[in-house]
Formats: C-alpha cells, sequence, structure tokens
C-alpha cells in the first residue's frame, strides 16, 4: 500500500476570528503539536462558512474540511455558530451522500481558551483522515498535483 | 420485574440466611430474583492491576448472562457487587480489557458492559422506592436507633461504584427510615473495618472495628446494619463490647413480617 | 494585476528555528504579482516598519503579505504601518507561520512548506484584496457596571470622577459584595468595613453614579458604543423613594425563622430585612419566599408599623431599558458548595465552618457579636484546625482545577487573629504550599508562625470524626513523618471560590467569552488582561479569576481607565469588513434580513433599467455599514449569491481554499 | 521495573502533588512502614526494592480512601497492589498458602474472608 504510506493528506479547518482561530494560536503559544497537514484559513464566524468553500476544497484535492466556531451560546455574533451548525448538518449528510465519508467532515466548538482541545483536535481528525485514505470521490483530477 | 442474581460465596454457604430473607422480602415487594446457571465466585477482591485478565472473567461470565437474559443484575453482598460493578466498568472503558476478556471467553456475542449492575439496596431506592418499602412494613421497628456501616466497598472509588454521596451516604439511613426504625449518623460509618486482615491479624481488625463502635455508640446507635457479609463477620467478632450487628435484610424480612417464614 | 510586496519575519528564532525564513521568501517571490520579496529578524521593529514603507514606495506596492506571527498579534501594526505609506490598510494579509506553523512544528521541513502554503494563501487573497474605508459610530457617554462589590464599586466611582455616568446594577439589596462579609483584610489588619463602607456612601452619594440595587441586567443588545440593556428591577415590595431605613418593620415582623443570608445561614433574620446596618441603599427588602402577608394574604405588620408608608404588597418586578457605550463585568466569585467534601464533615457538624463563616463568627457585626464561640453549644474553642486547599488544585470532577490563591493568606490571618484574640487557643493550619506572593504577604504569614506560635503542618486532613462534643481530626504530617490525631473543637476550610452563578448567563448575552471554569476570558493575558475579547466589555475583579482585594482594586481602576479612554471618544470607527449586497442579483427574497442578528438590513425599492430601455421598480437589500458587524451570515442564507462580505469575500476565501489545496 | 508498576497499575505518579491526603486518610497506617504518598514518591523516584520488601503490602486494606480522597486522582491503592504483585508473581513468593489457613478458621469466618485471601495475597 505506497499510496497510503506515502499519503500526505490536505486538511483545510475554517476557523472562526473569535473563538478557535484564537485557540488554534493559544495551542501555538502552548507549543502543542499537531500535523502540518492542518491549514487554517481565519473566517470572521464559523456562519461565513459556505458550503460552496467545502466543495470547493474537496474539489481541488482536500481530504478533510473541519469548521471549528465558538461553543454554542458562546457565538460573538450571539447566533452564527446556531446557523453553521445547521447548514453543515445539511450540507455533511448531502456529501456522505455523494461519497464523501462522514469523517472527511467535522465541526468542532473550539472556544479562545481551549488550545490544547484545539491540538487533540486537529490530531485526531488527521488521524481520521489517515484511515481514510485519500479522498477520490469529489477531486477535480484536472486539479491532480502530480 | 426479574432480576439476574448474583449471591456470591458467602451467602450460598455460611450466611444463607441473609440471602433467604433478601429473597423473601423480594417476593413481598414484587420482584423476583434469578440466579444463573453455573455462576462462578467474583473472587471477592477487585484485581486493580491492568493486566490481570483470569480473575476478571468469572465476573464477567455471570455479566454477560444477564445480557442474554435482557435483565439487570442484582448483587447482595457489597463485595461482589465492587467486583462486579467494577469489572463491568472496566469493560465499559478499558478497550484492551475488553479485548482480552472476550479474546478468552469466546462468547457467543460479545460483551461490552452492557449490563446494569445494580445492588439489593439500589432496587429498594431506584426501582421500589423507600416510599413503596414504607407502606408495606408490617412490623416497624419503632424506637430502634440504628447505625447504618457501610464500609468501602459499596461507597468507593465514589465515581465508579456511582452509589451514593461517599462521604455523606444516606441510602442506608432511609431504609432505616423507610423500615419504621431511627437512624443515628456517625462519621466512621464509611471508614474500613479491617475486614481483610481479620485472617491473619486479629488485634489490627480488633483496634479497627473498635474506633468505628465508638462513634457509632457516642452517637446514640443501638445497633449496626451492614451489607457485606464480611463487615459483619468482622464487627460482630472482632470489636470489644461492640454492638449488634445485623444485615440489611434481616431488618427487611423482619419488618415485613417474613422473616420466620424465610428460614 | 496587484504588485505584491512579501516580507517574511524571523521573530528572531522564534520562526526562523523552524521555518527556512531564507527558502520561504525566495520561493514565494516566484508567486505572480510579487515584485519584491524579503524577509527580517523582527518585522515589527521600528527598522523592519520602515524596510516595510521603503519598499511600497520602491517598488509601488499595491498589496502587503507579511508572514509573521498571529493577525491577533500585529496585523494593527503592520496596517498602520503601510497606512503611512500611503496604501490602504486592508490590503495587508498576514500569513500566521508562528503560532500555526513555527510553533506547532519540530521538523525545518515541514515547517518551511508549510510556510510557503500559508504564505500563498496569503497572496492568493491579497490579489483579489479592494481598499476598504471604514465608517464611524457614535459612543454612548455612559457606562454600566455589572456588580457592586468592591470591584464594581471601584470601577464606578473611577469612571464616575473622570466625569461620566455610570450605573451599577447589583443583585443583592445592597451594594458592597463579599467585603462586606469580612472582618479583618491582610496583611495589615484593617478592618474591611472601616474601608469600604465610605466607599459605599461615596458610590451611593456621586452624581454621576446610579445604584440599581436588587436588579439584574435582563438583555443586551448592540455593540462597543451603543449597548442596549434590558434591566430588571426586582421586586422589593418596598416604595425604594419612601423608605427611610429606620429599621422599625425588620424589628415587628413576626416571621423570624429566615436564615439570615448575610450570616450564612448562622442565625435567623425576619422575612423583612436590611442585610446590614451600613447597607446602601439602605432600603428594607421583603423575602417574597418567607413573607406571610406574600404567601397567605394574612399579616401585613410590616405595612402598619412604616410611619412612611413604603410597604407595598403589590409591587412586581420592573424593567428599565438604558444605552450605554461601555460595560464592566464586576460579578465576583463565592465559595463552592462542600457536598463533595464530607470526609471533613461539613454537613455532620455545625463546629465545622468555611473560612467565610469563620469570617462572620470573628465579626463584631456577626452572630456572636465578635465574641468566637461554637456554633453547635456556644463555647469557646480551644484546639482550631485549619485545612487549606479544599476544592482547590484538584483533578477534573475533584473540585477546581485552578489555585483559588486568595486563601492561604486569609488563613494566615484567621490563625493570627485567633491567636491574638484567645492566647489560650491551640491552633493548626494543615497545608499543601503556602503561597504568598505580594506585598508584606510573606512577612505577615511569617509572623503568624513565629511570633503567634500558629502549628502550620505541611500535609492533609484525612477525615473528621465528630463524637463526644469534639471533632476527631485525622491528618498527616509529612515533614514530622507521623499520623497526626487532633481533638479540636472547631474546623475551618478555605473552600475553593469560584465564579458567582450568573455569570455564565452573563456571558452570554454579551457574547463574552469564558474558559472552562466560568471565568471571564481576557483579551490578551498579559497585555490586555482587564478587556474581554468582546469590544466594549471590560473585566473587573473576580470574575476574571481569583483575586484578593488589593489586586481586585488594581483591575476595577485599570478597567475604569479603559472605560474613559473609550468614553473620551466620540465616534468609533467601524469594521469596514461589511456585508454588501449585488443590487442587481439581489432578488429581495428576505433571506438575509431573517439571518441578521442586528438587524442591519432594510429593503428599498430601486429603479433598474430593463429590457427595451423599460425601468424596473425591484426589491433590493440595503446593509447599514454602522451596525452590521461583519459576521458574514448573510452571505451563507442569500440563495442567488448577491450577498458578500468585503475583506472576507467569497473569491477571497476560494483563493485561500485553492492555495492550500494546490 | 519502575515501567512495570506503572504499567500494570495505569497510576501516573507525576500527578501527584505532595499534599498527603492518602496518607491523612488511611486507616492502616500504624501498620505500614511506606505510607500511600511514600508508595507514590518512592515509585516516582524508582525505590521499588525497598517498597517490595516492606510488609505494608500485605496491611493495605484496600479501602480506596486514598483514591476516594486524592485530590488528583493519583489512586496510591493500586500502587500498592502493583508492587504486592510485582512480590508475588515472582516464584514461590507466596505470602499465603492453603496449608496456612486451616489454622486461622473459625466456625463464623465467611467464605469470602477465605477467597479474598488468596486473591490477595498468593498467585
Amino acid at each position: 500500500m505506497s499510496v497510503t504510506e506515502n499519503f500526505k493528506p490536505t486538511i483545510v479547518a475554517f476557523c472562526c476570528n473569535w473563538c478557535s482561530y484564537a485557540g488554534a494560536d493559544l495551542s501555538g503559544t502552548n507549543r502543542l503539536q499537531y500535523p502540518a497537514n492542518v491549514k487554517i484559513i481565519r473566517i470572521p464566524c464559523s456562519c461565513r462558512l459556505n458550503p460552496m468553500f467545502v466543495l470547493r476544497a474537496f474539489q481541488k484535492g482536500a481530504d478533510g474540511v473541519i469548521l471549528c466556531g465558538c461553543h454554542p451560546g458562546d457565538c460573538h455574533y450571539t447566533t452564527g455558530n446556531y446557523y453553521a451548525r445547521r447548514r453543515m448538518t445539511l450540507l455533511f449528510s448531502l456529501l456522505d451522500f455523494m461519497g464523501i465519508e462522514r469523517g472527511r467532515t467535522r465541526v468542532e466548538w473550539v472556544s479562545a481558551a481551549e488550545g490544547a482541545k484545539f491540538a487533540a483536535t486537529m490530531n485526531e481528525f488527521t488521524e481520521t483522515i489517515m484511515k481514510l485514505g485519500p479522498n477520490r470521490r469529489l477531486e477535480d483530477l484536472r486539479c491532480r498535483k502530480d | 420485574m426479574t432480576y439476574s442474581y448474583f449471591p456470591g460465596c458467602t451467602l450460598r454457604t455460611k450466611g444463607k440466611e441473609l440471602d433467604q430473607w433478601g429473597r423473601a422480602a423480594a417476593e413481598v415487594l414484587g420482584f423476583a430474583l434469578e440466579e444463573p446457571e453455573n455462576w462462578q465466585c467474583c473472587g471477592a477482591v477487585y484485581p486493580m492491576a491492568k493486566d490481570e485478565i483470569a480473575t476478571r472473567l468469572s465476573s464477567v461470565r455471570v455479566l454477560a448472562d444477564a445480557k442474554a437474559q435482557g435483565r439487570e443484575l442484582v448483587t447482595l453482598c457489597s463485595a461482589c457487587h465492587h467486583v462486579i460493578k467494577r469489572v463491568n466498568g472496566d469493560m465499559q472503558r478499558d478497550a484492551d480489557i475488553c479485548d482480552k476478556v472476550n479474546r478468552y471467553l469466546k462468547l457467543d456475542t460479545p460483551y461490552a458492559g452492557e449490563t446494569n449492575v445494580l445492588h439489593y439496596l439500589e432496587v429498594l431506592r431506584d426501582r421500589i422506592g423507600f416510599d413503596a418499602l414504607k407502606e408495606k412494613v408490617v412490623h416497624p421497628l419503632t424506637g430502634v436507633k440504628i447505625g447504618a456501616y457501610y464500609g468501602c466497598l459499596l461507597l468507593r472509588p465514589g465515581k465508579e461504584m456511582g452509589f451514593d454521596n461517599p462521604e455523606n451516604p444516606r441510602i442506608l439511613e432511609d431504609f432505616i427510615r423507610a423500615i419504621g426504625a431511627e437512624p443515628v449518623i456517625y462519621a466512621r460509618r464509611n471508614e474500613c473495618c479491617g475486614g481483610y486482615c481479620t485472617l491473619e491479624n486479629k488485634s489490627y481488625a480488633t483496634k479497627q472495628v473498635d474506633k468505628i463502635m465508638d462513634n457509632a455508640k457516642a452517637q446514640g446507635a443501638q445497633m449496626l446494619i451492614t451489607a457485606c457479609p464480611l463487615c459483619m463477620y468482622n464487627l460482630k467478632e472482632n470489636a470489644t463490647n461492640g454492638l449488634d450487628v445485623k444485615y440489611f435484610t434481616e431488618l427487611l424480612a423482619q419488618a415485613l413480617g417474613v422473616k420466620e417464614e424465610a428460614k | 494585476m496587484q504588485r505584491i510586496g512579501v516580507f517574511v519575519c524571523w521573530c528572531g528564532s522564534n520562526i526562523a528555528a523552524t521555518v527556512d525564513v531564507e527558502k520561504v521568501s525566495q520561493v514565494l517571490a516566484q508567486e505572480p504579482g510579487v515584485v519584491f520579496s524579503t524577509n527580517y529578524q523582527y518585522m515589527c521593529s521600528q527598522a523592519g516598519q520602515e524596510m516595510i514603507q521603503e519598499s511600497i514606495h520602491k517598488y509601488q506596492l499595491t498589496g502587503v503579505v507579511i508572514c509573521s506571527c498571529s493577525p491577533r498579534m500585529h496585523e494593527a501594526t503592520f496596517r498602520k504601518t503601510c497606512e503611512k505609506a500611503g496604501l490602504n490598510a486592508h490590503m495587508v494579509e498576514i500569513a500566521n507561520i508562528r503560532e500555526q506553523c513555527s510553533w506547532i512544528h519540530k521538523d525545518m521541513a515541514t515547517g518551511t512548506e508549510k510556510a510557503v502554503i500559508l504564505g500563498r494563501a496569503a497572496i492568493a487573497k491579497v490579489h483579489l484584496n479592494a481598499p476598504l474605508t471604514a465608517g464611524q459610530s457614535p459612543v454612548k457617554k455612559r457606562a454600566l457596571v455589572i456588580g457592586g462589590g468592591i470591584a464594581g464599586i471601584q470601577t464606578a466611582l473611577d469612571i464616575a470622577d473622570a466625569g461620566f455616568d455610570v450605573d451599577i446594577v447589583e443583585k443583592q439589596p445592597t451594594i458592597g459584595g463579599k467585603m462586606t462579609q469580612i472582618d479583618k483584610t491582610f496583611p495589615t489588619l484593617d478592618c474591611a468595613a472601616c474601608i469600604l463602607t465610605p466607599k459605599m456612601v461615596d458610590a451611593a452619594q456621586h452624581e454621576k453614579i446610579h445604584i440599581y440595587s436588587y436588579a439584574e441586567v435582563e438583555k443586551v443588545k448592540g455593540f462597543v458604543g451603543n449597548f442596549q440593556v434590558t434591566i430588571k428591577k426586582k421586586a422589593r415590595y418596598v416604595d425604594e423613594t419612601k423608605c427611610t431605613g429606620c429599621g422599625l418593620c425588620t424589628e415587628k415582623c413576626p416571621q423570624k425563622k429566615v436564615p439570615n443570608a448575610f450570616n450564612l445561614g448562622l442565625d435567623n433574620r425576619r422575612a423583612i430585612y436590611i442585610p446590614f446596618a451600613q447597607a446602601v441603599p439602605k432600603i428594607a427588602t421583603i423575602d417574597a419566599d418567607y413573607c406571610t402577608m406574600l404567601k397567605s394574604g394574612k399579616c401585613g405588620v410590616c405595612s402598619k408599623v412604616c410611619t412612611a408608608g413604603a410597604i407595598d404588597y403589590k409591587q412586581t418586578d420592573t424593567y428599565i431599558e438604558e444605552e450605554y457605550g461601555a460595560i464592566v463585568v464586576a460579578t465576583g466569585f463565592n465559595p463552592i458548595k462542600l457536598d463533595k467534601y464530607d470526609e471533613f464533615a461539613y454537613s455532620q457538624s455545625p463546629d465545622v465552618v468555611t473560612s467565610l463563616e469563620f469570617e462572620r463568627l470573628m465579626n463584631a457585626a456577626g452572630p456572636t457579636g465578635g465574641t468566637l464561640l461554637r456554633p453547635s453549644d456556644g463555647a469557646h474553642p480551644h484546639t482550631i484546625v485549619f485545612v487549606q486547599c479544599v476544592g482547590s488544585r484538584c483533578d477534573d470532577e475533584k473540585g477546581k482545577p485552578y489555585c483559588s490563591k486568595i486563601c492561604c493568606m486569609y488563613t494566615a490571618k484567621h490563625a493570627m487573629l485567633c491567636r491574638e484574640k484567645y492566647p489560650d487557643t491551640d491552633v493548626y493550619v494543615f497545608y499543601i504550599d503556602v503561597r504568598t506572593p505580594g506585598k508584606n504577604f510573606d512577612e505577615f504569614y511569617r509572623r503568624a508562625v513565629e511570633e503567634y506560635g500558629v502549628h502550620y503542618i505541611k500535609g492533609m486532613v484525612g477525615k473528621v470524626v465528630p463524637q463526644d462534643g469534639k471533632l476527631k481530626v485525622q491528618a498527616s504530617d509529612l515533614l514530622g513523618g507521623s499520623q497526626l490525631h487532633i481533638e479540636a473543637d472547631m474546623v475551618v476550610l478555605a473552600a475553593a471560590i469560584e465564579p458567582d452563578e450568573t455569570a455564565r448567563p452573563l456571558a452570554t448575552m454579551l457574547t463574552a467569552s469564558m474558559d472552562t471554569n466560568d471565568f471571564f476570558t481576557e483579551a490578551h493575558p498579559k497585555l490586555r488582561p482587564v478587556e474581554s475579547p468582546t469590544a466594549g466589555i471590560f473585566l473587573s475583579g473576580a470574575c476574571q479569576g481569583p483575586k484578593d482585594i488589593p489586586e481586585t482594586v488594581a483591575q476595577a481602576s485599570a478597567a475604569a481607565a479603559k472605560v474613559i479612554g473609550l468614553l473620551c471618544k466620540d465616534s468609533l470607527t467601524c469594521n469596514p469588513c461589511t456585508a454588501q449586497p449585488d443590487e442587481l442579483m439581489c432578488n429581495g427574497c428576505s433571506s438575509c434580513e431573517k439571518v441578521c442578528p442586528y438587524g442591519a438590513i432594510t429593503y428599498a425599492d430601486k429603479e433598474f433599467r430593463g429590457p427595451n430601455r423599460t425601468t424596473l421598480l425591484r426589491r433590493v437589500a440595503q446593509v447599514n455599514p454602522a451596525v452590521c458587524q461583519g459576521c458574514g451570515a448573510c452571505t451563507v442564507a442569500c440563495p442567488s449569491g448577491a450577498m458578500d462580505l468585503k475583506g472576507f469575500s467569497n473569491q477571497q476565501i476560494m483563493a485561500e481554499v485553492d492555495a492550500i489545496c494546490r | 521495573m519502575m515501567e512495570t508498576i506503572r504499567r500494570i497499575s495505569g497510576v501516573n505518579p507525576r500527578k501527584c502533588m505532595k499534599c498527603g491526603k492518602c496518607t491523612a486518610s488511611c486507616p492502616a497506617y500504624d501498620e505500614m512502614e511506606f505510607h500511600p504518598h511514600q508508595f507514590v514518591d518512592m515509585v516516582e523516584t524508582g525505590r521499588i526494592e525497598e517498597l517490595m520488601q516492606s510488609k505494608g503490602i500485605y496491611t493495605c486494606l484496600s479501602c480506596f480512601a486514598c483514591v476516594e480522597r486524592c485530590p488528583r486522582s493519583v489512586e496510591p491503592a493500586k500502587l500498592i497492589e502493583a508492587v504486592r504483585l510485582a512480590v508475588l508473581r515472582q516464584q514461590n513468593e507466596n505470602h499465603l498458602t492453603a496449608n496456612d489457613i486451616a489454622e486461622k478458621l473459625d466456625p463464623e469466618l465467611p467464605q469470602q474472608a477465605i477467597t479474598s485471601a488468596f486473591r490477595k495475597y498468593r498467585k
């Protein structure tokens, strides 16, 4: 299984500016390790995550997409994370139907104080993606790197 | 309601009547206790070491049997309860132990801690209700001041046993109230009686027992009740000038008016 | 095509140790649009900033990418730098290669590779950036302080002294908080009431301060400079404008068996009460849970004796709406409940007390008139055992993971006072560590040991057994190497402290973040310790973490200074990253309006050119940029994709996604 | 050896903050030459041999008071059991044999006492 051995997944993490991006910074400040496969994109709020972005990521060859936002009730914009939760529930079940396994998508609430949780989540998520292997379903072959 | 029932070694031999009283009372209270076939002794001591597998097997056998019957498992002796409940917890939480045990037992369906383990007292509290028990009492023990002796195994570790507040329990006190007597609160009711050392060093056990007895007497207890046959033996035999000690099922059967017919 | 400059920061060795900065700047120089790329030791330094400015001029840069620490750290700095060089502040993007790269990876190759990708994403975004200009929003020159303890009082006084109106909302019938219950204060042993009550009076008499006592914050809307707050004034069944505080009703009320919360239930009060003699405002309150009149309609004694006619059994909760520019949280703390620690027999013996209860037992205005007597039999205790760290420094569910900070010092104070007032008492203090990092704190503790002869024992109490009127204490003496058995008369437990239970729902209302222990989080643990990350919300006192009185007062004044700085401004620069509809695509469906938490979206009928030189009147969305906070909820809700967010546009984020997945 | 003890007990002695509450709670204090907090400390510092020689490993009552009351969830009782097992698992190191039992019996003694003694003191 040379494919899996050399498999370096691409993981896109969308983090809300107020809680999760700060949580990610905190895990850095505390020097908590998580895989370099995870790349963070800062968005103002988890509700800014357009399902199109997730689709685009998978199309362009991402192997996993995770959305991190403030804990329910703690959204900087009061209700944004509730919208995000509803939208992602729908989107993920649609993706599942399309053959993007549930394990490749995830929503996690990470507060600004939860650096450790951020790192742990990313470690766990990467491990899941490693087990699932490369995303072949939605990837646009024209976008393929090799 | 029918429960799977694990009597354990002592209640099958030296402590037969404790078991008979419990069964007679269960009949009055409307629940049945059914022993699984071929149960084995739980070992009386919970194996704390993570790599002890063989010593966990007999507990898992009886747990898996209850699961197959689709029943909850009831215990009467607190040592059995402690061992079986904690082994069950290991099966739920410790993937390594669960895996090894299953590989060893080769059960038809793997067991992963599905059975709910209840102590007889928990059945009284959570399934029957102490108020309902109170209504069934025909010979209330009015005026008797009873100290509940919990010992260690029922309560600790509180996180795993989930039985009652480990530092200030009330289930036996509520039971005492339900059978019409008056509970006496004393702080040493959850301190160890030294039961495990009774075989090797009686004077050591006596020291522990006397401290408990002193405390109970000072707080006004006229008698102690326990839920553990070893505690009962130890409190009775190793005390210098101690109080009378009874098993809770004896008083239960007495209050329900079935003590004599149980014999 | 943008002309982009890339600036890679070493951050000393913070970045350079795990990221090959030279390589990153070289690789990124190859990206389309990049006309200049360099790296430097400290990009945020004066020299670094000047270099950026020079490069902007020299290469006529239209966009700048800085690969450095988190944008939460220096985005504002670099934006200002570029602005000074004539570049729009929003043409700057930060690639976070420190917190999210060099600090979490150990391997140079990995770190460098990731840094390049993060840099590419930022470059891809800058390509699509457009200059943005921020609007202005006015500042309401009034502050709200939630909680009227020493923290809230100090903050309010400082803000009011600067000339701004301040409202204090206090849930109890009086302001003063925990400090009113304390007898003496460490390390000087001055009387708490003597230093607190004048401040309470100052607050009450200050023309700029309004106190809402027996009131709670019900609802908060709006944003920094412009909060709309609903305050619930709970029915106290006494007309505040009429009550003179004479206290006659509190003597005549026939309901005498009400546990006195001020004395922590150590004695009883009446159903109508004034918590203590120096209460502010000094107005009676009826405890609805115990008042016979309110419960059964029979009694009315207080109404009969009140010469001012202030009693009003028909009073109901009232609601007040007020606007504020800034909100200060000063909700304070409480000792934890001790039912999980009954090895100390707290619920089994009245002679086992918490430190705060002990404080009342030592207080001249307390239930024993200041004479230390055992609650069980009123006898003088001769042996007292203090137990520290009860519920503090615990693993997960066992209690609080943090050090409660104040217990070491107040326990030393209690022990010292016992020995001073009653030299015949034996006083034992069981400690794990004695923590005294404050001015004159360690000296104070040493005095307790050396001059007052308090027995400090390194160890812990394992069991307390009430028996024969004594408390049999079983403890360990780790330095002496023995298990001790002490026959004590009283045991005093230094219970951990936790945030007030109102803090969590309040944080939700304010959208201010909290840590896992329900303490409010500060905007930066070192550099912005009195601000919440939510703009316009400030933190004062123990709501942010355990604090003693001097620290609380210091933080309270610091919070006040921040509030004054905000209220001094006539207007605030708005967030320019607001939503913007494409009117040609908008079909006026109202989806965006429904999800907007700020009501920033309205609709207007506008004329558009139709086919064949006709004119069409269409309903299209309009965003009020002064109200929009830029969350982006509407952008996703819009079915036709007409709504976009400036600074975080669909295209920009997609470009980042593409760059990362490339 | 230190690793073995840690592995079979599942205890991380580094979590200990040396408060001594385990030893304060221990009902068997007078019967042990090393006390619960010392077990934690000595496992951490590798003084396992001394612990294995001590008779305290047989006088611990397994009452779990130290486990229950430890503020840091260190579970000293598990360490004591692990040290005892380390001894018992060696050859001919049973603390109790069947021959010892007869003289200790009395008519009222519950089975439980014998079963548990066997479980605890021999392999």
